[in-house]
């Protein structure tokens, strides 16, 4: 096992624990940055869809993962970023990076706006009413036509950076970047979140927000905080979804996409920035698996098969198996690999075993 | 002037009566103790200084200040820091990250700066850490830095609630009900502990406790409650041998000596 | 020689990767009360859940008259006469009084029920007055009370008793010591007491075991426990101001 | 006369809405868990009747289906906790919410595998029988569904608060390990309040085919049923029976007085004002802790 020893109060402080750690995920970096070289299109588009939905995912993370609040209705704000940026960009003719940017702020707002009601609600009824919020979406972007186009939908705008044309369809590998650059940005921005006093404060109103009051913690305006954060990033992931998928209309933003939403955040691993990648992983991968399985089954029957809702299934099933057996998601099933392995030949099957545990009731606050 | 002035509070929960016109003050330095027995009000008193119950009548000022125009996240921002009877840490964090929360109130950085982590972020962060880390050394928690509180056994727990609430860097600490469930030599350390923080941190202690025996070695002054209304004030020996307080509190057997 | 009613043998306990009880052993014969001392995180909470079966043991044998009743579902070891009356005033929040002392007759099919609810009445005659309240509303005392109550009405063989003292007045301490003690002698109820609270614990019980990180390190009558020096200076010490005084090292404790 | 039928039709369709969130309401008063596949399971109550019954089908008689519905679906909600939620016993109430949502969505895809997608009617003998009082038509499957709503309700009611199982099943939803200590069997105890969600989802799906065709994604009215649980106070069998009045109640009329667009925003709309309003619903059992 490895033991890194405390020198220097930096030490805690730094973005990467330790050298070894740092030098990986450049090389990780490196890697993604190079995708385009080695993938065709096709593979290429999925690539960068992974990362929309990473994108998404930190999104909702930071509000569900460590600052604790549940939301099923992150659809919502997928919409908003996606139809304020078109709008932005047809209508007030901003370049892209503007709009781009306005998008996120707007949607940020929206998410305080929303997180003013929302404080008076904890756990399973914030959730509920997020939910509520997601149903709602659809009819207001009907019943908003004149700026949505309704039912009609809205094409996405054509994106100029620089002189330079990125398109998905006509330069792939240039929306791939974009893609990256944001994801990275995004990354970044929320590793020093974590390790700063903002960071600190969503994890304390998640584990007990009388205490965290005690502490002079603001329980509202972190609360409101976190919803802004969060929409803001999900805000940016809806923007890049509108230029990935080119046309769009309220059908695009259902409840289904914010619970599919939340069930990816869960596989990949909740309150971890990892997790928002892994989950984003599984969520595109599927499809491609069922893919391969058809076409293997048409090669092998002779007929193919069509089940409806093949995909939500076998990724509900997945998530299912997930909670059963693995909470922590991907990543924490990735993390206790790596203590077996470091502490190998010395790890116990004990170690992970869960005792049993029991629960109280909620309605006493 | 007085550091706490409880001026004739009175709160009422649902037709029961938590406190009736109860006044007293806490001078600068003391370390001043409230017993009673249990639902004679004491936590509430506590739970009012924290801002959680609005009192109906009276008022509660800090250093000259009323505190009732504060929000409860305010208080700490005064340094009035405390501890709670059932211990409130957040669980899934680690005893340093604890600890740094109590440091909240004193961060400058704006919410960009930190997104960004700029130079000046980074210092402020180094500067937390120090505090903290001084901390941990004061109360011995070292063997403790890096454990997920869940883990952490109930006696170490208390200490760490303790070292939080010093992280803030107050001027008052109320410490509710800092030995119960501890065993008798955890209770003596607890009662070194508080001396300490007199003695190293000027910090004054207000604290509510069953103990007599932490209660008289540590506090120079002792208030009873019964009922939502003060018993008796005074030292530890004359609280102790007021009869109303005996016959409230301590029953016949406890009180000879 | 009374009969063993409850044996303990060679337990081991884990909570996650960490062993809370490293083989114990320990006796509680009928009609006895016994008490465990021991600092905190020695394992003495531990030790009643994997009793009441509410947690799991790795390792070992607990006997019931016996019959084993190790990781059996709490509720079975219930039906066998075993009740936990757990530290820090497990009640249910939203029932009333009543309904709470309902529940603690849950395993019981006989028609004695109301009679018991009239005797234990009879030892918290508060919770009579506060019969149609809602337990969540009562204070820390009268919750403690209420838990203490709920247990006895399974009309158990042994209560488990875990820090029966925890966060009480020192009037309310001796008063519940005072029923338990009461309770052992008039119906004969056999007691497994973990407390902190050494000096009312050793004033009751009859045996006394001290644990230490998931061990038994001493055990013998409860005379022979207060006489020890070592029990005197870290379980009894705060009662006795002299012992330790403003003297900050401590003494190893030898257990002898 | 137009506003009496207004509210009649609004009252059949907000008892089935009553109906699905007695559902969550039982769920969350004996376990403290809730489940979004209540809706589905409706759902598929509905098809497993539908499936019994109709001469497309197996052709036994109704009131056979019906029994045969109302069993197997009480086995299927029995077996759901036995072999799933079971598994994440003692964890957080988000874990079986997530399980939930997730089984709602087999189910779905199940029953388009079994019964297709396309929308069917049951064939039920409550179905198109009008009754005329005066100038008000009644259908007789909107008066069953007000009949047995009422019953259901008032003896789930009863069986809370009067027997010693339903005092037993809140105790185990309040305190899991108290429940434990006194002998409450609270992992079978689990088990019956699934059978019985099931059992009452397929009651709520039998009355509402009877009222009109289902398809798999009938199930999606469960997240209505779910607003209007939530409006009546979680965990409140009254407040469940209220909200779905409320909720069945404000459709019909906002699509009669405001426009057809709002009767689906309505009910979210209500549900957010109320959640903003008392944000435990109209009748909820929140007490403040102690600190």
């Amino acid at each position: 096992m490895r033991t890194t020893f405390q020198t220097s109060y930096l030490q805690d402080v730094r973005l990467f624990p330790d050298v070894r750690r740092a030098i990986r995920y450049a090389a990780l970096v490196a890697l993604a940055a190079a995708l385009p070289l080695v993938l065709d299109d096709f593979l290429l588009g999925e690539a960068t869809n992974v990362l929309i939905w990473a994108v998404a995912g930190m999104g909702l993370m930071v509000l569900t993962g460590h600052a604790g609040q549940a939301s099923l209705g992150h659809a919502a704000f997928l919409a908003v970023g996606c139809y304020a940026n078109a709008i932005l960009m047809e209508r007030v003719d901003l370049p892209f990076v503007a709009s781009f940017l306005a998008a996120g702020a707007i949607t940020g707002l929206a998410g305080v706006l929303i997180a003013i009601p929302a404080l008076r609600l904890h756990g399973i009824y914030l959730a509920i009413a997020t939910l509520a919020l997601s149903m709602l979406t659809e009819d207001i972007i009907v019943l908003a036509e004149p700026w949505t186009g309704g039912v009609t939908g809205l094409v996405a705008p054509d994106i100029t950076i620089a002189g330079a044309q990125v398109d998905r369809y006509g330069s792939p590998d240039l929306f791939y970047w974009l893609c990256l650059v944001v994801a990275l940005i995004v990354t970044l921005g929320y590793r020093n979140v974590l390790r700063t006093p903002l960071g600190r404060a969503f994890v304390a109103i998640r584990d007990s927000e009388i205490s965290a009051q005690a502490m002079g913690v603001n329980v509202a305006v972190t609360k409101a905080c976190a919803f802004g954060l969060s929409c803001m990033v999900t805000g940016w992931a809806g923007a890049l979804m509108g230029h990935f998928i080119y046309t769009f209309n309220h059908e695009v933003f259902t409840v289904i996409i914010s619970i599919q939403l939340l069930v990816m955040i869960v596989i990949g691993g909740l309150g971890s920035i990892q997790g928002a990648y892994w989950g984003a992983l599984v969520l595109v991968g599927i499809p491609q698996v069922i893919n391969i399985a058809r076409d293997g089954a048409q090669a092998a029957l002779g007929s193919s098969i069509v089940i409806p809702g093949i995909e939500t299934g076998l990724f509900m099933a997945i998530l299912i198996l997930f909670i059963l057996f693995e909470p922590r998601g991907i990543h924490g099933r990735l993390e206790k690999w790596k203590v077996y392995v470091e502490l190998f030949p010395f790890c116990r099957r004990d170690m992970f075993r869960r005792q049993k545990s029991y629960l109280k009731t909620e309605r006493m606050r | 002037m007085s550091l706490l002035d409880v001026d004739g509070v009175t709160v009422h929960f649902g037709g029961v009566t938590a406190l009736e016109r109860v006044s007293f003050t806490v001078e600068p330095g003391e370390i001043f103790a409230i017993v009673g027995p249990n639902g004679a009000g004491k936590s509430t008193l506590f739970n009012l200084i924290s801002r959680f119950h609005e009192p109906e009548e009276g008022d509660v000022r800090f250093a000259g200040e009323s505190l009732l125009r504060r929000a409860p996240s305010g208080i700490a921002g005064l340094g009035i820091a405390r501890t709670f009877q059932n211990i409130e840490l957040f669980e899934h964090s680690s005893v340093l990250q604890n600890l740094l929360v109590g440091r909240h109130t004193r961060r400058r950085a704006s919410i960009l700066a930190q997104i960004l982590f700029t130079p000046a972020v980074r210092r402020e962060e180094i500067a937390h850490r120090v505090a903290v880390e001084r901390m941990i050394d004061f109360l011995d928690l070292q063997p403790h830095r890096d454990r997920i509180i869940a883990g952490l056994p109930y006696g170490i727990r208390k200490v760490v609630e303790v070292a939080r609430a010093l992280a803030i860097g107050p001027r008052m600490l109320l410490l509710d009900e800092p030995a119960s469930g501890l065993s008798a030599e955890e209770s003596r350390d607890m009662q070194f502990r508080i001396k300490d923080i007199r003695a190293r941190m000027g910090v004054t202690v207000l604290m509510v406790e069953h103990d007599m025996g932490l209660v008289s070695a540590v506090s120079d002054r002792v208030l009873a409650l019964a009922d939502g209304r003060v018993l008796a004030i005074g030292t530890p020996s004359e609280v102790q041998s007021h009869p109303k307080v005996i016959e409230a509190y301590l029953g016949t057997e406890a009180a000879a000596p | 020689m009374t009969e063993t009613l409850l044996r303990i043998r060679n337990l081991e306990c884990f909570y996650g990767p960490v062993m809370a009880i490293r083989g114990v052993s320990l006796d509680v014969p009928e009609g006895r009360i016994v008490t465990v001392l021991g600092a905190n995180g020695a394992g003495k909470t531990t030790l009643l859940k994997t009793v009441s079966g509410v947690m799991d043991p790795a390792k070992g044998d607990i006997l019931l008259a016996g019959d084993s009743i190790a990781s059996r579902d709490p509720d079975r070891i219930v039906r066998k006469g075993v009740v936990h009356v757990p530290e820090g005033r497990e009640i249910f929040p939203l029932l009333t009084v009543d309904e709470n002392l309902a529940m603690g007759a849950y395993t019981r099919k006989d028609r004695d029920v109301a009679a018991d609810r009239e005797m234990v009445f009879g030892y918290f005659p508060i919770l009579k007055q506060r019969r149609r309240q809602t337990a969540g509303t009562l204070s820390g005392g009268q919750q403690q009370m209420l838990a203490i109550a709920r247990g006895l009405m399974a009309g158990p063989r042994v209560m488990l008793l875990d820090e029966p003292s925890l966060g009480l007045s020192p009037l309310l301490v001796g008063d519940i010591f005072a029923i338990l003690r009461r309770l052992n002698a008039e119906r004969g109820v056999t007691m497994l007491l973990v407390e902190q609270n050494a000096r009312v614990a050793l004033d009751i019980a009859d045996d006394g075991y001290v644990m230490e990180l998931g061990r038994i390190v001493m055990e013998g009558s409860a005379e022979r426990l207060r006489q020890s020096a070592d029990i005197q200076e870290f379980y009894l010490g705060a009662e006795r101001q002299g012992l330790r005084g403003e003297r900050r090292w401590k003494r190893r404790k030898t257990w002898g | 006369m137009e506003i009496l039928q207004l509210i009649v039709s609004g009252l059949a369709n907000g008892c089935i809405y009553g109906l699905i969130a007695l559902g969550f309401a039982l769920i969350y008063k004996a376990a403290e868990q809730v489940n979004f596949a209540q809706g589905d399971l409706m759902m598929f109550g509905a098809f497993v009747a539908l499936g019994l019954t109709n001469d497309s089908h197996l052709g036994l008689p109704f009131w056979v289906a019906c029994i045969g519905a109302v069993t197997a679906m009480a086995v299927l909600g029995w077996l759901l906790e036995r072999s799933v939620l079971r598994r994440v016993f003692g964890q957080s109430q988000i874990a079986v919410v997530i399980l939930t949502i997730a089984f709602g969505f087999l189910l779905r895809i199940a029953a388009g595998l079994i019964w297709g997608h396309d929308p069917l009617t049951l064939e039920s003998p409550i179905a198109g029988v009008n009754q005329h009082f005066g100038g008000l038509v009644l259908g007789l499957d909107e008066l069953t569904v007000i009949a047995v709503t009422l019953v259901l309700t008032a003896i789930l009611f009863g069986f809370f608060s009067r027997t010693k199982l339903g005092i037993a099943m809140q105790a185990s939803s309040q305190n899991q390990l108290a429940a434990y200590y006194m002998g409450i069997p609270v992992k079978r105890i689990h088990g019956l309040t699934w059978a019985l969600a099931g059992a009452i989802a397929a009651v709520a799906g039998i009355l509402f085919a009877s009222k009109g065709s289902i398809d798999p994604n009938t199930g999606l009215l469960g997240i209505k049923a779910f607003a209007a649980a939530v409006i009546g106070g979680f965990g409140s069998l009254p407040g469940a029976l209220a909200g779905g009045l409320i909720v069945g109640l404000i459709e019909p009329f906002a699509a009669r007085y405001v426009a057809s667009g709002y009767s689906q925003i309505a009910p979210y709309a209500m549900l957010i004002l109320v959640l903003l309003i008392r944000p435990h619903g109209l009748f909820a059992q929140i007490h403040a802790k102690k600190v």
